[in-house]
């Protein structure tokens, strides 16, 4: 389809011309900080000197847009029927505490193990993103108001939890407050193996390269096939395209709202997961918070489909990854955050542009082939 | 006219050479028209000919590619709106202009305020909408919402906008299309009174006999460019038609009767009130309490090969009695398909037991404009063969009998992956069609099947219509175009304020008689 | 130039010149990772980087402090990445790090590490844990003396384990005068919020409804909210007792100056040096230091002077824990 | 009904309002319910709630979804710092307003000239307010600056000199304190009255006052003048508005600056309220702010309502945890009285039509809210203490209760968050 390919090239062109800018753009500010934009870009692409510095900065790398890209999912799903759920934030943090505890409370072969935890984490995720979205269907709550009122009342919830009834031992002298240490059973194996093919000493970090990608990508391909495929993906598009048409097309979109919003919440509730079973094998009150609306970036980056997605949460954690490095090059690691905004704004602008042009150039296409482009010549 | 210009008297507006190109398309090329001060002149031409960018062009809206507009003789380039309205020049678009939430005096007074003090001067903003309303014979009253007018007060206010500025040249962009003919007739009062004023009017319309009653001059525009200027004195609308398509104007005849003794769809006592529902209301004591009811007691029957057209003003009561067959939107009493009751029914399985529709806009309820055009063809048909299989969508046996739908019903596109809003509102309409018609139903909703299709398109949709009526499909027939209605019916009601007043014979009725009822001049008799 | 009573500290060079590559063969290399706010937050951290620049002055020390992302997601990271640098040893800041530290030293077990806040959990790992809840007791003492209305207040940034100690501490001291005192206590955030550090507005809410009470003296372990707590002694007329440096020579607004009846020190500068000093000494980890009353890793400031008159119970009863006739509680 | 009703209608329930609070106060003795200080507290916390949503206010009735004022609130605050600390109050005022427009700015360059989605270019200039003002702290407070000397670092400014004046209505609620004499009696009505008024008129901060008065301000410019007029009908049909030569562009870019503005606001008051930048100080406010906004269904009074609630709610909760659990008794008392009408309703010869049918339903209410009222007094009666984590929430579950219980006739504005290009009608 030379059409859809044409937009694809553009789209690139457009992403990769925003990026430069951004560049050029983060570089006034290095430059205004007193460092060398050269030494700071340098630091982007220096994972480190040894071969395990190597191996732990591309784990770092990856282990950071495993949740990133789950982040993205579950606020795209809303988003492609117009349901802004920012309350991705909230429903991930309830559904891990709730399963890293759930997962501590009993010990079974791994699989079955690691699959009850993923299974009660989706399920606290959905059943806290109905709560918003049945007060949407019965009584027309704006989502936004109700999400974000939710969030907080989660952060209270995990936080009386994991200090009250959800509370586990700790070691003398550790003041963070956790849930009970996960079995050996509940860790994700990891990925480390694939180091060796790659003749890298396999990373130190923290679990090293966490196993829940794999479970990542799968659920990216699920949600792919899930929206572009399916019955219900078509109903999920319609409804965002346009509510009243899908209305007469014998959709309900009570019924919508509901399934689109709890899968959202599902998708959200697997985001505390990669570094729960990866790394610290409990919910603890250091527990990574702020990926909810990180994912809206992400999400809108990506422009709502799987593999845009995918790569904007590789970007992200590409950027990230760089906090440190950026700062053993004496440069403030603002940096990245200020690039993640421009990049984000300026892929849209570029991405605004290329879509206008590119839907001139199908426009004209479309007329050349019906013959419309000359005008008749009449009444000479 | 006035009097004071003696011996050179300019034309009110002369367009010269100009020319309009939108990427792909030339919408104008090298149009030249003049138009005389003091007089109604007419512009028509099919769909899509260019007639409303003209007018944009005029009214500053868009920017020519080439070409000079002279009004009142001084040249003139129009950056905005407001410099075509700076000249004395106002416009009515085609689509209304109307802020919903906003007031009637609002919406008016938008763009040329009266100030006092810093404040909105509403007092005398008041007083002169009424003035001019009085004037012009253009009754509104200022403090109402947008939202709550008819499509007669909506097109008065448009009227009342460019009087407000002082406007001596108005342009009308199909003014009559949403309008009864009685208030069609109303419209021409209040033109011919501004004529009278020594105001010129620009005036584009489809319907060519409405053309030729108010016209002092025409000019027909055909696929961008200017093709002839005519004396209405002189020409048939038959002529007229033929100079702007180049063939003859279709009629939507229906030829022998189909209508058997089967019941198809029956209606029961559907009501509908205006406050939302409440199940197991009971709706005579609400009736007595004077509760306004969108729907009051609607009954009736179509029969297989049976198209039964509705007449009525619109917002009488026509979309809430296709969302109530639909089961968009919950309503007491009856409904049954063959017999069968369906009132209980979502709108999914009333579409699956062989219910079609075409809406009434096209845009707001029948496409997903950004979406290609074979998606298009599983909209409403997603649990039925062939958009389906199993819990999957089947890309490849939709995309063919999208292909099927694009041969059958002639409908202009490159190719089935193509965005639907890249088609022309015409080929949007037969694509709405043939899908509808698609999955053989046994009863279709069609309303407004036609609005704004051209000619060719329009002749084509009625043959459906009628082919599919030949074959047992039953039809509700919704549409303000009365020729349509008479024509094609077999039998024909009218509905008024929610209720169907009165039962007549296609045959033997007339536009005007049909208008007289719609608007309630003339009492309903319940003939059966 | 920084807060904190770091002492000693003269005109400070960029701190990082001279960092990295030329790092001379087999010098001291000390590699730091803060909390989350990092470098520059002019409270905890910055005492932890008062430390580490008085190695640099006075051990000549090759020194590189990281801080980490806003969401504290990389504090693994930050230490590998030390340790990947070759520095050695490496000192994490809060006791956030403790899980951290624990498995970063187990990678790395010829590199020392020494985290603040949180007990030893490695063989080559310190602990420098620090006694708030006596220092709080002393403040708590201060505090029931010198009100006259019998009627004192606590206010907690985040409601967690850490703040918790500075509670129990100080009720203790309180209920060690005047067992009936009342005592209000208000934390601003839940755990895992770290907002209730950044919100002087509701510090100073919470604060002036213990002063409209009766309240006249309210000590506060809540980071920048503190300053509201100031504010709203400072409106009441009445005063706030500050917390982990000085706060009355810290805090530079000269009207809340005054208000600052004494601050409970606790000298994260002191124990960061300590640790460096111990490391070139050839000590090695498995061990925690606790900074405690009896090596005045925590105390009381005396700047202003208005805890003078009391000295002598306050000396008592430090008297009394270092020998170990009171042993104060840590938690509420 | 008429508008001289709805007035009516607005007093009555603010009265009633009061009278059931005094009566729960006088029941509980929780004198915070209706103190002089909950309601100074309620008002400082509001009022940064209130600016905030007044910027989502402006921007939305032009058509702008305005998910970006966090980011515009967080760069008031940090400029507001930067620039109080050396030229004082006035300055760190107009500093603020100017960093909040900037935000504005960039929001309207990205939405109106690109026509990018609204949400897209808020969420980025959310990442980008706290990036760029750590960078700007990083680069203008770093050790060695005249700045660092004066006490900034990187998470926070030196304090603003010269810090805004507030002052109290004299008499009532200050020298002789009328008003906090009553208030001190614990009288019942009367004192919960005085409270009230003694609470929003001592020590008022002046940018309170604006604040406050910016909300009129806003009703008489958007709905009393032309500039007003051309705004909303920006937000509501932009095609219209052009076609009648309003140039739709420059009323969505002022708006949109302006909406950034009062965000800025929003963040120049915290500044004040601490005296200094802080990093991190606005805590979600610009999303509350936005809640407040839809809640009060993009209107000033609605606002002021909405944040109002936020507001009391967060000050009753930060002063006393005991009044929190008079809550309990509170809703009891509501349930009480909606059982009560309903009874009368159901017991009332000339019932309407729609009701005489649906006894079911409203038997099925009834039974619910005679229940909720059992078991609310019962909790009032058993919990003397909740834990924490569910004071601090007060303020949330409170505004999702009344959006519950409040009927949901909300309107947004029509073209909200559509994308508006010149010359191509939708
Ligand atoms: N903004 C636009 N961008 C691209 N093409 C346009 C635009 N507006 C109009 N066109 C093209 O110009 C042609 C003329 O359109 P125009 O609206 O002037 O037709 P019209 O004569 O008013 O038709 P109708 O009778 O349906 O109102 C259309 O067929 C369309 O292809
Ligand atoms: N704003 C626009 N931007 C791009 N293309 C446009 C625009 N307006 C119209 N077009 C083009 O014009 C054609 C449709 O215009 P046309 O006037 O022929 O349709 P129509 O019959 O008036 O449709 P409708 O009645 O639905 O408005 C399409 O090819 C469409 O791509
Ligand atoms: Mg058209
Ligand atoms: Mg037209």
């Amino acid at each position: 389809m030379p059409a859809g390919l044409n937009r694809a090239l553009f789209t690139v062109a457009g992403a990769v011309i925003a990026i430069v800018l951004a560049i050029a753009i983060s570089s006034v500010a290095i430059i205004a900080a007193g460092a060398s934009p050269l030494d700071a870009f340098a630091a982007f692409f220096d994972f480190g000197a040894t071969p395990r510095a190597v191996s732990n900065g591309i784990a770092t790398f990856l282990n950071r847009a495993v949740p990133l890209f789950i982040a993205g999912l579950a606020v795209a799903v809303g988003f492609r029927m117009n349901l802004f759920n920012i309350g991705v934030e909230g429903q991930y943090r309830l559904a891990a505490i709730v399963a890293a505890y759930v997962g501590s409370t009993f010990q079974a072969p791994a699989p079955i193990q690691i699959a009850v935890i993923i299974v009660v984490a989706a399920a606290v995720g959905g059943l806290y993103a109905l709560i918003p979205a049945v007060m949407k269907v019965t009584r027309g709550v704006n989502e936004v108001i109700a999400t974000i009122m939710l969030n907080y009342i989660a952060i209270n919830l995990t936080s009386y939890l994991v200090r009250g009834p959800f509370a586990g031992q700790r070691a003398a002298g550790q003041l963070t407050t956790t849930t009970p240490q996960l079995p050996e059973s509940a860790m994700f194996p990891n990925l480390n193996f694939l180091f060796d093919g790659f003749g890298l000493l396999p990373p130190t970090r923290g679990g090293g390269l966490w196993g829940f990608l794999i479970v990542a990508i799968v659920l990216g391909v699920v949600v792919w096939v899930l929206l572009e495929r399916t019955r219900f993906g078509f109903n999920v598009k319609a409804s965002g395209l346009n509510g009243p048409a899908a209305l007469a097309s014998g959709v309900n979109p009570k019924t919508m709202v509901i399934a689109a919003m709890v899968l959202s919440g599902a998708i959200a509730g697997l985001i505390g997961l990669p570094e729960i079973l990866g790394d610290k094998g409990a919910f603890n009150s250091n527990f990574t918070a702020g990926l909810g609306f990180l994912g809206i970036a992400v999400a809108l980056l990506g422009r709502n489909k799987p593999v845009g997605i995918a790569i904007a949460a590789l970007l992200f954690a590409f950027l990230d990854r760089a906090q440190g490095a950026l700062q053993i090059a004496n440069v403030p690691p603002s940096v990245i955050t200020i690039m993640q905004g421009v990049i984000v704004l300026l892929v849209v602008v570029a991405n605004e542009v290329t879509n206008r042009l590119a839907l001139r150039l199908e426009e004209r296409r479309a007329a050349q082939e019906l013959g419309r482009n000359t005008p008749v010549e009449v009444a000479a | 006219m006035s009097a004071d210009t003696l011996a050179t008297v300019k034309p009110a507006v002369e367009l010269e050479g100009i020319t309009k190109r939108f990427p792909g398309v030339i919408a104008n090329h090298d149009i030249r028209i003049t138009v005389q001060q003091g007089t109604v002149h007419a512009i028509v031409g099919e769909n899509g000919a260019g007639k409303s960018t003209l007018m944009k062009i005029l009214y500053g809206m868009q920017k020519p590619d080439e070409g000079t507009i002279r009004v009142n003789g001084e040249e003139v380039s129009f950056r905005t709106p407001s410099d075509a309205i700076d000249v004395g020049i106002g416009m009515v678009h085609q689509h209304f202009m109307l802020a919903d939430n906003l007031t009637v005096l609002e919406n008016i007074v938008l763009g040329a305020e009266p100030k006092k003090g810093g404040r909105l001067d509403t007092a005398s903003a008041r007083k002169r909408i009424t003035e001019l309303a009085e004037n012009h014979g253009l009754r509104v009253d200022p403090d109402r919402l947008v939202e709550d007018l008819g499509v007669g007060d909506r097109q008065r206010v448009e009227i009342l906008k460019v009087l407000y500025r002082g406007a001596r040249i108005l342009i009308l962009d199909e003014p009559t299309a949403v309008l009864v003919p009685q208030e069609v007739e109303e419209l021409f009062q209040n033109l011919r009174e501004l004529k009278a004023d020594g105001l010129t009017v620009i005036f584009i319309s489809h319907k060519l006999d409405e053309v030729l009653g108010i016209a002092d001059a025409i000019t027909v525009i055909r696929r961008g460019t200017t093709v002839a200027s005519v004396d209405p004195g002189e020409v048939t609308a038959r002529q007229l038609a033929e100079l702007m398509v180049g063939s003859e104007l279709p009629t939507p005849e229906t030829r022998e009767s189909t209508v058997t003794d089967v019941v198809t769809l029956r209606v029961a006592q559907v009501t509908m009130e205006a406050d939302g529902y409440h199940a197991a209301a009971d709706l005579a004591k609400l009736r007595e309490e004077g509760k306004r009811l969108l729907l009051d007691d609607v009954s009736f029957e179509i029969h297989r090969g049976e198209i039964l057209g509705i007449a009525g003003v619109e917002g009488n009561g026509q979309s809430e009695l296709i969302e109530a067959i639909m089961g968009i939107r919950p309503a007491h009493g009856g409904i049954e398909l063959d017999g069968q009751d369906i009132s209980e029914w979502s709108t999914l399985r009333r579409r699956e037991s062989g219910i079609g529709y075409i809406p009434e806009d096209r845009h707001r309820q029948g496409l997903l404009l950004e979406a290609s055009l074979w998606e298009n063809r599983v909209l409403g048909h997603q649990t039925r063969k062939p958009a389906r299989s199993g819990i999957w969508i089947d890309r490849r046996a939709s995309k063919a009998d999208t292909e099927r739908i694009i041969k059958e019903y002639d409908v202009r596109t490159p190719s089935v992956d193509t965005l639907a809003l890249a088609l022309s509102g015409g080929n949007q309409q037969k694509l709405i069609v043939g899908r509808e018609m698609s999955g053989e139903p046994r009863f279709l909703i069609a309303a407004h099947p036609t609005r704004g299709v051209d000619v060719g398109a329009q002749a084509a949709i009625w043959d459906h219509l009628r082919n599919a009526r030949a074959a047992g499909l039953a039809v509700l027939l919704i549409s303000a175009d009365l020729d349509e209605l008479i024509g094609l019916s077999d039998t024909l009601r009218v509905i008024y304020r929610g209720r169907l007043v009165a039962a007549l014979d296609p045959s033997d009725i007339t536009p005007e008689r049909l208008g007289g009822y719609m608007t309630g001049a003339i009492a309903g008799d319940e003939e059966t | 130039a920084c807060g904190g009573s770091g002492g000693g500290t003269t005109a400070s060079e960029a701190p990082s010149a001279g960092a990295g590559s030329e790092a001379p063969k087999g010098g001291l290399k000390v590699g730091l990772a803060f909390d989350v706010g990092g470098r520059g937050d002019k409270s905890f951290n910055d005492a932890a980087y008062a430390g580490l620049e008085k190695a640099k002055t006075d051990l000549n020390a090759d020194i590189k402090e990281l801080s980490p992302a806003a969401d504290g997601s990389n504090r693994g990271d930050l230490l590998r990445q030390l340790a990947d640098a070759g520095y050695n040893p490496i000192i994490g800041v809060g006791f956030a790090y403790g899980d951290d530290i624990k498995k970063t030293a187990a990678e790395y077990p010829d590199i020392q590490f020494a985290v603040v806040d949180s007990a030893s959990n490695g063989p080559n790992v310190t602990g420098l844990l620090f006694a708030e809840e006596q220092g709080s007791y002393l403040a708590g003492v201060a505090a029931a003396t010198k009100s006259k209305t019998n009627h004192v207040g606590f206010v907690g940034g985040v409601e967690n384990d850490l703040i918790k100690k500075f509670e129990a501490g100080f009720v203790a001291g309180v209920k060690s005068v005047k067992p009936d005192d009342k005592i209000d206590i208000k934390y601003l955030t839940p755990d895992g919020d770290f907002s209730g550090f950044k919100a002087p507005d509701k510090g100073k809410v919470a604060a002036e409804k213990m002063y409209q009470d009766g309240a006249d003296i309210v000590y506060h372990a809540s980071g920048d909210s503190g300053l509201g707590v100031f504010q709203a002694a400072a409106a009441a007329k009445k005063k706030a007792i500050g917390v982990d440096s000085d706060q009355r020579q810290t805090v530079k607004e000269t009207d809340l100056q005054p208000v600052i009846m004494t601050s409970m020190l606790k000298r994260v500068d002191v124990g960061v040096f300590e640790f460096i000093k111990a490391f070139q000494g050839g000590a090695k980890g498995g061990t925690n230091i606790t900074y405690d009353l009896k090596v005045d890793g925590v105390g009381l400031s005396t700047t202003g002077g208005e805890i003078d008159d009391i000295k002598d119970k306050l000396d008592a009863a430090k008297k009394d824990i270092v020998d170990g006739k009171i042993t104060v509680p840590s938690k509420p | 009904m008429t508008r001289l009703g709805k007035y009516h209608v607005a007093l009555l329930g603010v009265a009633a309002l009061i009278l059931l609070m005094s009566l729960v106060r006088v029941v509980s003795g929780q004198n915070d319910i209706t103190s002089s200080g909950t309601f100074a507290a309620a008002l400082l916390l509001a009022v940064p709630i209130g600016l905030a949503g007044l910027g989502g206010l402006w921007a939305e009735r032009a058509g702008v979804v305005n998910i970006g004022l966090e980011g515009m609130m967080v760069l008031g605050t940090w400029f507001a710092g930067w620039a109080g600390y050396q030229w004082g109050a006035v300055a760190a005022l107009l500093a603020g307003l100017l960093g909040g427009a900037l935000g504005g700015l960039i929001h309207a360059v990205a939405t109106v000239t690109f026509g990018v989605d609204h949400i897209i270019s808020g969420v980025a200039i959310n990442l980008l307010g706290p990036g760029i003002t750590r960078f700007l702290s990083e680069v203008f407070y770093k050790d060695g600056t005249a700045a660092a000397d004066a006490g900034a670092g990187f998470t926070g400014s030196p304090a603003i000199t010269s810090p805004a004046p507030s002052p109290s209505l004299p008499l009532l609620s200050d020298g002789p304190d009328l008003l906090g004499k009553l208030e001190g009696t614990h009288w019942f009505l009367l004192s919960d009255l005085a409270g009230i008024l003694r609470g929003l008129t001592h020590e008022v901060n002046v940018l309170v006052i604006l604040a406050v008065l910016l909300l009129p301000l806003t009703y008489f410019v958007l709905w009393r003048t032309a500039f007003g007029l051309r705004l909303r009908s920006a937000g509501e049909n932009p095609w219209a508005a052009e076609s009648l030569g309003v140039n739709v562009y420059r009323i969505k870019y002022i708006a949109v600056v302006i909406s950034g503005a009062f965000a800025g606001l929003g963040g120049v008051f915290l500044v004040f309220v601490s005296t200094k930048y802080v990093e991190g100080q606005t805590q979600g406010r610009g999303f509350i702010g936005l809640a407040a906004m839809i809640f009060g269904n993009w209107r000033p009074g609605g606002l002021a309502i909405g944040s109002s609630l936020f507001g009391y709610a967060s000050g009753l909760q930060l002063r006393s945890t005991g009044a929190i659990t008079s809550f309990f008794l509170f809703g009891a008392v509501l349930l009480l009285a909606y059982l009560i009408i309903r009874v009368r309703r159901m017991l009332s010869p000339e019932r309407p039509a729609e009701l005489a049918a649906r006894s079911a339903r409203e038997y099925t209410l009834m039974a619910a809210a005679a229940a909720g009222t059992v078991v609310l007094f019962w909790l009032w009666l058993t919990v003397d203490q909740l834990p924490n984590e569910f004071v601090f929430i007060t303020p949330h579950v409170l505004t999702l209760l009344v959006l519950l219980v409040a009927s949901q006739r909300l309107r947004m504005p029509k073209a909200d968050g559509v994308r508006y290009r010149r010359g191509e009608q939708h």
